[in-house]
């Protein structure tokens, strides 16, 4: 079973009390959301920080991806609420 | 010609300026960005995910190149632990046309505001909040969907 | 806080930003114009009417301080002979909100191509030749009529 | 007969030869046109300068005005090309 590193950010990353860890992906044609579904049905911290998808935006290696977005080859998919830069 | 700074550590906006007008371009346009010190705000803390920063910046930075004719573009993002008054980010663009530089600054600063992973966190001295996205700040970036 | 410079000399873009940045608006645009050396030009001599130009020029940002709340807006414009690399003009304008900086700066820079009493003529080795006006910049300073 | 001051400035002031001068006002309710008009039925240098109204622009006492604008009380003329600052 293939390896995902998971980074979060910002509230998220406050709210799992981690910058990244790794898990088992369970099906490559997986989708972000599906892997929110997931962490949401965690103990209560993870089950806070992703009940919500729509607070929630996504990276796959390094790239802005939807929500509905299939893992396939990704190594690394980042977590995180919509970016406040500028 | 274009560069792409994140750094934690300050800048010169004259320096870059000069730089800039030395690219012969004519017209010259910047937007620096400075900590507010509204509502007792103590520091703004910038969180990044460094191995996505620099790249998605230049991405941003290229589709300005491609749709004005700049002779250059410069943009500086800092991040880190900030105070009133601290300068956040550059954005410096020069172009023969003053249209093409006027908008192209304007097309950068809405982007980064919401296509570079950048989070802001505001410090006060009783409690921390993460600033919230704004959606006429996704709006804004989008704008520029439909133009050029 | 506005300030409008009609002079000669040159001017240091510099100390006009960090003016611009201690007023506390959080976002500062700016538009420097510089002579381009174009077809061998050897200068740009720029001519202006005295009575008119300091008055005109702040009517104009007046004008920008009541559309957009702005915290300082500053125009520099010279006259004279100006050699390529020369700054023309500065623009810079601050805001507590981007949007509001970078509009009223390239409303400024429009308007003063248009409505400021200046004419520009060309230096080249073996004749002069007066610029002409451009309809599209007639255009774009018209089309701030209908927004804001 | 009330006295105005003409103005000149860019190639009208290179072609006229003149930066400044005074001209008697036929009538208060004469237009900058009807001015343009009677500096054009001049010799050579003015009748070249002044012979397209189309070319040139105008402001009465420092404000732009068109070309059908009534002197009446101003003091000062300028007749010049459109501006090129910025």
């Amino acid at each position: 079973m293939r390896q995902l590193t998971l980074m979060y950010f910002a509230w998220v990353r406050e709210a799992v009390g981690l910058d990244e860890e790794r898990i088992d992906l369970p099906a490559p044609d997986v989708t972000v959301r599906d892997l929110i579904g997931l962490l949401a049905a965690r103990d209560g911290a993870y089950a806070e920080a992703f009940a919500d998808p729509a607070r929630l935006r996504a990276a796959l290696d390094q790239r802005f991806v939807t929500l509905d977005s299939v893992i396939g080859e990704a190594k690394e998919l980042a977590l995180f609420p919509p970016v406040t830069g500028g | 010609m274009s560069r792409v700074s994140i750094q934690a550590e300050d800048f010169d906006p004259a320096a870059e300026l000069a730089a800039l007008e030395g690219l012969g371009g004519g017209g010259v346009a910047s937007f620096t960005g400075i900590v507010r010190g509204e509502g007792r705000l103590v520091a703004l803390e910038l969180e990044h995910y460094p191995a996505m920063t620099q790249v998605q910046v230049e991405r941003i930075v290229e589709e300005a190149m491609s749709r004005w004719p700049l002779l250059g573009a410069r943009v500086i993002h800092r991040y880190g632990r900030l105070e009133p008054g601290a300068r956040i980010v550059f954005v410096g663009t020069t172009s023969r046309h003053r249209t093409a530089a006027l908008e192209s600054c304007a097309f950068l600063i809405d982007w980064l505001k919401s296509e570079a992973p950048f989070w802001k966190k505001e410090h006060f001295a009783d409690r921390t909040a993460w600033v919230e996205a704004r959606a006429e700040d996704a709006a804004k970036a989008q704008s520029w969907r439909g133009e050029g």
